[in-house]
């Protein structure tokens, strides 16, 4: 039946000459990415902070979505709260932003523990469909607490002149903000992969009974991917609110974050270290491509790659790229002919 | 004392649409355990084509239902065996982000056909209504009510008498077994997702009469979908009907005794409530196999 | 009637049966035996389209039936019993019966009658639902659901399972009905006494594999079928 | 697979042709041709304002452009347009704002929609831009010390105050009492408050104040509280869905206030009245503007001159939200002539010293760029058409509304 | 001999039906004790009961003198009882290697890094003769391998107690004798160890005590050559009639 789930992750072994040439690629392209304010327009500066930003999302997802195999369908609630932790405190308290930005991460952590605890003791669409009540009912909650958070008109950071308790870091500073999130991410998940707590998470992806006979708490195991996972994605919301500096609850808690994030993962290659990145990174560029040159069309369009995707790459551009390079073809029609009926 | 029951009379009939728009949903995860994301969609793509039929040739809204229910069930059907079917047994999310991207397809298509305007289906008989007293029941919303409820019912009978119904239900249940009796799975599944299409169809011209629409509400009916199926318990017809009135009636007794605004909360905890205590749903399922585990 | 011919199937990359030579005449019973996990479910599966052999070739009636899906299998005249009964729990006995004659498109109250008048049992509980029968009950339900499709081969895995032996004998005293009446029967059997005494011919599988081929009386005094069951002659 | 996806950022880096431009052009005009931007909502939940909103943006485009052009001191410029969609969300708007800054592009005009406006107008301050906005009402907004935004709309707190002047003024009898009925978002309930302020300065009770969900369509529960109260005015503090169910929602629950249905926003748009039909009748609305308003300038003539050529133009009657985008689209022309330059800061004084008539009425600024000085329309539906009743009037008040079943 | 395992009145009940009912055996310190029984005896169901999958509907289980009744599968697992699956299940994405390794590194009080582990599962492997196919995925094993793989992953974890729940089903004569090697010389170090089986040859061979389980219920218990000769035992595995037969016919 499912076949394609997560695959795991074939890291390349630093001692080989291959695997030199990457380090030294990847060198190079972070310094790339540590110079390029300098050589890249402002504006687009902001573009690359929001791909980063999408990329951390999808990296955070697939702790809990591709690692456990949890399919969360509303891990926004986590960047809702963590955005809103920091504005409510910015704003009413008169808090600067990098306290706020703790409290924001422990907010996160938190929440998931507490709604994991009840919540991923189901499995499957149960588990989607309640989770994304959750973000939903958070939703409604933050709205009706206008006192505190400024209700359906949003509130307001105080981002400049004598209020401003942080002074606004501007396209620059979010850019790296965005870019040192997503490599502690990618740091993250590349620790958690190859660490105790990853092969726990990728046994309870498979099977949680075979799991929790090998003496594996899965309970906690979950619970803790959760954790880590509402962690990085509170964070992103809090630098994400502050960068906008008035936030709505309406965006803040927008499914469509959760569905471009398990997008992201998924097209990508879930349960990967670098899939969500390549997703992200693709995806981005493609809908801003769109968008600029199908004015009206192109949420049409990105409907149409969605299905495309899901059809013909369900397990993700990563794992085909591998395909690819070990097979020297992609097989589309094998993966439809294993999902379909 | 009056208010109270105004309120539950509009709760009551609120909750008659609400089963109309979510019987479909249930069936679709019930039987061929897909969630369906584009369900909203399918519903106001029923009621432009109603609002089309009635503005463009003068067709009557109910003449209109029966169009529109005919043509989505059409559409459905292809969209079953054309592009769910290539991956019904891939992990759930897939499933998922393939219907999400359905929705966004049809609902930014609707926007460029028909436009973000509100539209509804004006009749000379949706806006009167009986009086008793100072409460008042509306024509119109009365007409939804009723006919969700026949409707409902009449799937219900389908799925339980007719010889298809049974193969429906036998295919939701053990779907390898149902095809040892010689049951097309393929065409069962098809024609399940056709029959809810049909449905979201002529629930979506009723929306269209009581009340208005446009593409982007789409996502508002799939959320409220999620929560009757859910309520009810899967596939279970009778179970969305429950579950759509008692969301109905929740939503209108918390609209007069708490912060408007509060109304959605209360939904989604209800959900949330009863998939933790309750999986199975108010009624439970038709089928003995359960799906959640804890 | 059935053919079939270096039969190879499996699971995904897992392959399961090998090189599988077996035939099945007009109004003939014979029973599969073998221990668990020798692969006799796998053959009935692959039989009846669930699973597509990767090689080998299985004729029905002359006609080959590589490449039919399960329900074309179902009107090509072949019912398959599947192991664990699976009748639709929630459904009512009547409702199962009836399911099983899906395809035909004629009424089928004579096959109906023919059922109950096979299983008395389940004229008694026709509107009861499935799931709440007892183990026999179950069995013959399921049993009189394959019939409902008129095959001219029906294929039982594990008759016996979970059933007391005088319910087990009752079963089997029907399939001899059942024979006489034109079908053919392929008998999946844990009770090799049963299974074999019953057949004409028997086939033994062991590890995906034919070990053993004769008719019932000779395999029911072959120590080797012990050997293939008990390890121990 | 690594050093795929390394080469692969590289590589997108490096083609996005992002890298920093030359600099020292005029800012803003590209040869003789002057260049405007606006993020706009062509898709998504606000799709079909924004699109509203854009055809004003064009129709300005071309009035100025068949007019000769824009002339700054000696030099006649055309002007340009670019749109981008920023999807509804505020987010995207605030992205392309930034991205038509490092396109060279200074002058900008405003998003459909408070939200994004305002995410956009923390933009704009900091990269020295300009923006007018057409559709951001919400007085917060104006509120943050922004010195490069402008709105040419009267503010939110007037849209649901100027009905409740309207009534006092000219309703015989005036009512005692109104119930508020406000959706939940920042721009509804900044117009709640600012009508039920209005109300008890006019000697009227409010006696109740529901709010209900931004985009509900089922308002029964708030009208079911609302109804045993019997208010002699509803007022609904709306966009057009919430609108269009409050008076449907009415007629079916038999509320009949004795004076009638005041709403913001919802009832001079044609849907409102081709939705509900005969039941739309009498219901009062504000607007920013109609064919009556007073007042004319030079591009566009009198606000009938403007309806009359915009319905040339694009078939269509103009709505309130075409006159606004093209009051900024002028406010913006205007201010620039003025400064006779294409700088941002000399443009802004400029602007903060605009004081002139228009088709869309007076434009002039407050000291927080807020056009508090246009005073709003008041109309009522009267046979299937919003007419003008205040300030000034092109029909009379049709006051007391009959019940629903007498209409 | 000291008793490691003890079951007191164990029963589970699914619905109306009595799974495992009232089924009290002892499990010595070092010894092989054999489960048989026909299909749907209740030997899976036991088995899940004692490690804790499911919680029992009666009665005790007690690990090394501690009550573990009820315990939580992990809880069990880390005390010091490792199982097998009758259907074997292993992570099809993680290696061969990766799969033992996760034994390894969550096992009774050997909580160890992933580094380690990797080499304690090297160890395993060598000793279930799987070293070749380290690194090849579940899923490209044939059968008999899967079953070893799966035996791997429990022994990886250093157990105390092992519950071998079917896993020779389906193995060539050959393959099970090497099983029955295996187990003997695990015996040997130390191990205490259930085998579930249906091949009665491997169970004869292997066990120091057989316990027969029927319906749910405990039918015989005793020496393998008393069980092999007992005629409740024949009786419920080929049936009535042939049970009679092979006592009347003697050498049939």
């Amino acid at each position: 039946m499912a076949e394609s789930a997560a695959r795991s992750t074939r890291i390349p072994q630093p001692s080989s000459p291959a695997g030199w040439i990457l380090v030294g690629l990847g060198a190079a392209g972070f310094a790339y990415l540590l110079y390029a304010p300098v050589l890249l327009l402002e504006s687009f500066l902001r573009t690359l902070g929001g791909v980063f930003m999408f990329a951390t999302l999808a990296l955070a997802w697939n702790i809990i979505g591709g690692f456990a195999g949890y399919a969360s369908f509303g891990n926004v609630v986590f960047f809702g709260l963590g955005g809103y932790t920091v504005a409510t405190l910015m704003a009413k308290a008169g808090w600067t932003f990098w306290p706020a930005l703790v409290v924001a991460g422990a907010v996160g952590v938190l929440f998931a523990v507490l709604m994991g605890l009840p919540i991923l003791r189901l499995r499957g669409h149960y588990f989607a469909i309640a989770t994304l009540s959750v973000a939903e009912g958070m939703r409604e909650i933050v709205v009706n607490m206008p006192s505190l958070t400024g209700g359906g008109a949003g509130i307001t950071i105080p981002a400049v002149g004598l209020e401003a308790t942080t002074s606004y870091p501007g396209n620059t500073g979010f850019y790296y903000f965005f870019l040192i999130l997503l490599l502690v991410a990618l740091a993250v998940t590349w620790r958690v992969s190859r660490s105790r707590f990853g092969y726990s998470l990728r046994a309870i992806h498979q099977d949680e009974d075979s799991a929790a006979a090998l003496g594996i708490n899965t309970t906690r195991a979950k619970v803790a991917a959760f954790a880590l996972s509402g962690l990085l994605t509170a964070l992103t919301g809090a630098i994400y609110a502050f960068q906008q500096v008035t936030i709505y609850p309406n965006r803040l808690f927008s499914i469509e974050f959760t569905v471009l994030m398990v997008v992201m993962a998924v097209i990508g290659g879930t349960g990967t270290i670098f899939g969500p990145v390549v997703g992200a990174v693709g995806l981005q560029f493609l809908s801003e491509y769109l968008r600029q040159n199908y004015l009206e069309l192109h949420t049409v369009l990105f409907g149409a790659i969605i299905i495309l995707a899901v059809i013909f790459l369900p397990n993700g551009i990563v794992e085909s790229a591998r395909e690819l390079r070990s097979t020297k073809r992609i097989r589309f029609l094998d993966n439809v002919k294993a999902n379909r009926l | 004392m009056e208010q109270f029951l105004q309120a539950t009379i509009n709760g009551l009939l609120q909750g008659g649409l609400y089963a109309l728009v979510g019987v479909g949903f249930s069936l679709v995860w019930g039987v061929i355990h897909v969630v369906n994301i584009a369900h909203g969609a399918f519903v106001i793509l029923g009621a432009y084509v109603a609002w089309k039929l009635d503005g463009a040739f003068g067709i009557d809204p109910l003449l209109g239902l029966v169009v529109a229910a005919v043509l989505l069930f059409v559409i459905g059907y292809a969209v079953q065996r054309g592009v769910i079917n290539l991956v019904i047994n891939a992990p759930i999310w897939m499933t998922l982000l393939l219907t999400f991207g359905l929705e966004l397809l049809l609902v930014n298509g609707l926007i460029l056909i028909f436009t973000g305007d509100y539209r509804s289906i004006a009749t000379s008989y949706a806006s009167g209504g009986l009086s008793f007293g100072d409460v008042r029941i509306p024509y119109g919303r009365l007409l939804a009510f009723g006919l969700a409820v026949l409707l409902t019912g009449l799937l219900a009978m389908f799925m339980s008498r007719s010889k298809t119904g049974q193969a429906i239900n036998a295919t939701g249940m053990d779907r390898v077994t149902a095809r040892l009796m010689g049951i097309n799975a393929r065409h069962i599944y098809a024609l399940t997702f056709a029959i809810s299409a049909a449905l979201a169809g002529a629930a979506g011209t009723m929306v269209g009469i009581v009340g208005t629409f446009n593409p982007v509400d789409a996502g508002v009916f799939t959320l409220r979908s999620f929560v009757i199926a859910v309520l009810g318990g899967l596939g279970n017809m009778w179970g969305a009907l429950a579950g759509g009135i008692v969301l109905g009636l929740v939503e209108a007794w918390s609209g007069q005794y708490l912060s408007g605004t509060l109304i959605h909360a209360i939904g989604f905890g209800v959900l949330i409530l009863v998939l933790i205590v309750r999986p199975t749903g108010l009624l439970g399922r038709p089928y003995s196999e359960a799906r959640a585990e804890t | 009637m059935l053919e079939i011919k270096s039969l190879e199937a499996g699971y995904g990359r897992i392959g399961v049966l090998w090189d599988i030579d077996l035939t099945v005449g007009e109004q003939e019973i014979v029973a599969l035996v073998g221990s668990n996990g020798a692969g006799k479910t796998t053959l009935l599966r692959a039989v009846s389209g669930v699973i597509a052999p990767t090689k080998g070739s299985i004729v029905f009636e002359g006609r080959d039936l590589s490449g039919l899906v399960p329900e074309q299998v179902v009107r090509r005249g072949i019912a398959h019993v599947p192991e664990g009964r699976r009748l639709f729990a929630g459904l009512t006995v009547r409702e199962n019966l009836k399911l099983g004659a899906f395809h035909l498109k004629d009424s089928a109250s004579a096959d109906f009658d023919r059922v109950v008048e096979l299983f008395p049992r389940l004229g008694e509980r026709l509107d009861q639902i499935a799931g709440s029968l007892s183990g026999g009950e179950q069995q013959m339900c399921a049993i009189g659901r394959g019939l409902m499709s008129r095959p001219k081969l029906i294929m039982i895995d594990e008759l016996s399972l979970g059933l007391a032996p005088n319910l087990v004998d009752q079963l089997l005293e029907r399939l001899e009905t059942i024979r006489s009446e034109g079908m053919s029967v392929l008998l999946v059997e844990q009770d090799v006494d049963a299974a074999l005494t019953l057949a004409e011919r028997a086939y033994v599988l062991e590890t995906g594999q034919i070990a053993l081929e004769g008719s019932g009386d000779e395999l029911l005094f072959d120590k080797r079928v012990r050997e293939a069951y008990l390890g121990v002659a | 697979m690594t050093r795929r996806f390394v080469i692969l950022v590289c590589c997108a880096l490096l083609l996005a042709g992002a890298c920093k431009g030359s600099e020292g052009e005029e800012a803003g005009a590209q040869g003789s041709t002057l260049q405007f931007g606006a993020a706009l909502s062509l898709t998504g939940q606000l799709s079909r304002e924004g699109i509203l909103t854009k055809d004003g943006y064009e129709y300005c485009k071309q009035v100025v452009n068949e007019e000769g052009g824009v002339e700054v001191g000696d030099k006649t410029y055309d002007l340009d347009i670019t749109y981008q969609d920023d999807k509804s969300t505020p987010d995207v708007a605030a992205q392309l704002v930034d991205q038509m800054n490092d396109d060279n592009v200074k002058f900008i005009l405003g998003p459909y929609g408070s939200s994004s406006t305002e995410a956009a107008s923390a933009v704009v301050e900091r990269n020295g831009q300009l923006m007018i906005s057409s559709a951001g009402a919400d007085d917060t907004i104006y509120e943050k010390g922004y010195q490069n935004t402008f709105g040419v709309l009267s503010p939110a707190s007037e849209y649901l105050a100027t009905i409740v002047k309207a009534v006092s003024d000219i309703a015989q009898p005036k009512p005692k009492t109104v119930a508020i009925l406000s959706a939940d978002d920042g721009f509804s309930k900044t117009a709640a408050e600012g009508g039920a302020a209005q109300a008890e300065e006019e000697g009227m009770e409010v006696v109740a104040t529901e709010f209900f969900a931004e985009g509900s369509t089922d308002v029964s529960a708030q009208l079911t509280k609302v109804k045993p109260l019997n208010p002699d005015l509803i007022l609904g503090s709306v966009h057009l869905e919430e609108g269009v169910a409050i008076i449907k929602q009415s007629e079916e629950l038999g509320i009949n206030p004795a004076g009638g249905f005041g709403e913001t926003v919802a009832p001079p748009t044609p849907d409102f009245i081709e939705t509900l039909g005969p039941a739309a009748e009498y219901t009062l609305g504000s607007s920013q503007w109609t064919p009556e308003t007073e007042g004319e300038d030079e591009l566009f003539g009198t606000a009938e001159d403007y309806a009359e050529g915009f319905e040339a133009a694009f078939g269509d009657t103009p709505e309130y939200h075409n006159a606004e985008a093209t009051a900024a689209c002028l406010a913006m022309i205007l201010a620039i002539e003025d400064a006779g330059s294409l700088e941002p800061e000399a443009v802004r004084e400029s602007l903060a010293n605009l004081d002139t008539e228009s088709f869309f009425g007076p434009i002039k600024f407050d000291e927080n760029g807020k056009n508090i000085y246009k005073p709003m329309q008041v109309i009522q539906i009267q046979d299937g058409k919003p007419v003008t009743v205040w300030p000034s009037a092109e029909g009379e008040l049709k006051w007391p509304a009959p019940p629903f079943d007498e209409r | 001999m000291t008793t490691l395992l003890e079951t007191d009145g164990l029963t589970r009940r699914f619905g109306g039906l009595d799974a495992v009912s009232d089924v009290s055996v002892t499990v010595e310190q070092n010894s092989v004790v054999g489960f048989i029984g026909p299909n749907g005896a209740g030997k899976t169901t036991f088995i899940n009961v004692v490690t804790g999958f499911l919680k029992p509907s009666a009665g005790r289980v007690v690990f090394d003198g501690n009550d573990v009744t009820g315990n939580r599968p992990w809880d069990v697992a880390r005390a010091g009882v490792s199982r097998t699956f009758q259907i074997a299940k292993p992570f099809r994405d993680l290696t061969v290697r990766e799969n033992v390794a996760l034994g390894s590194m969550f096992g009774p009080g050997n909580s160890r890094s992933v580094a380690a582990s990797l080499t304690d599962a090297d160890e395993v492997l060598e000793r279930v003769g799987l070293s070749e196919r380290a690194e090849a995925r579940p899923g490209e094993l044939p059968i008999a391998d899967t079953k070893r793989l799966e035996l791997a992953k429990a022994l990886a974890m250093k157990p105390r107690l092992l519950l071998l729940d079917e896993v020779m089903a389906g193995l060539r004569p050959a393959e099970i004798d090497n099983s029955i090697d295996l187990i003997r010389s695990l015996q040997k170090d130390g191990l205490t160890i259930v085998v579930i089986e249906h091949v009665m040859k491997a169970i004869l061979a292997v066990s120091d005590k057989v316990i027969v389980l029927h319906e749910g219920k405990r039918l015989a218990e005793g020496p393998p050559k008393e069980i092999a000769s007992d005629d409740r035992v024949i009786e419920a595995y080929l049936g009535e009639r042939y049970a009679k037969r092979v006592k009347e016919g003697g050498d049939a």
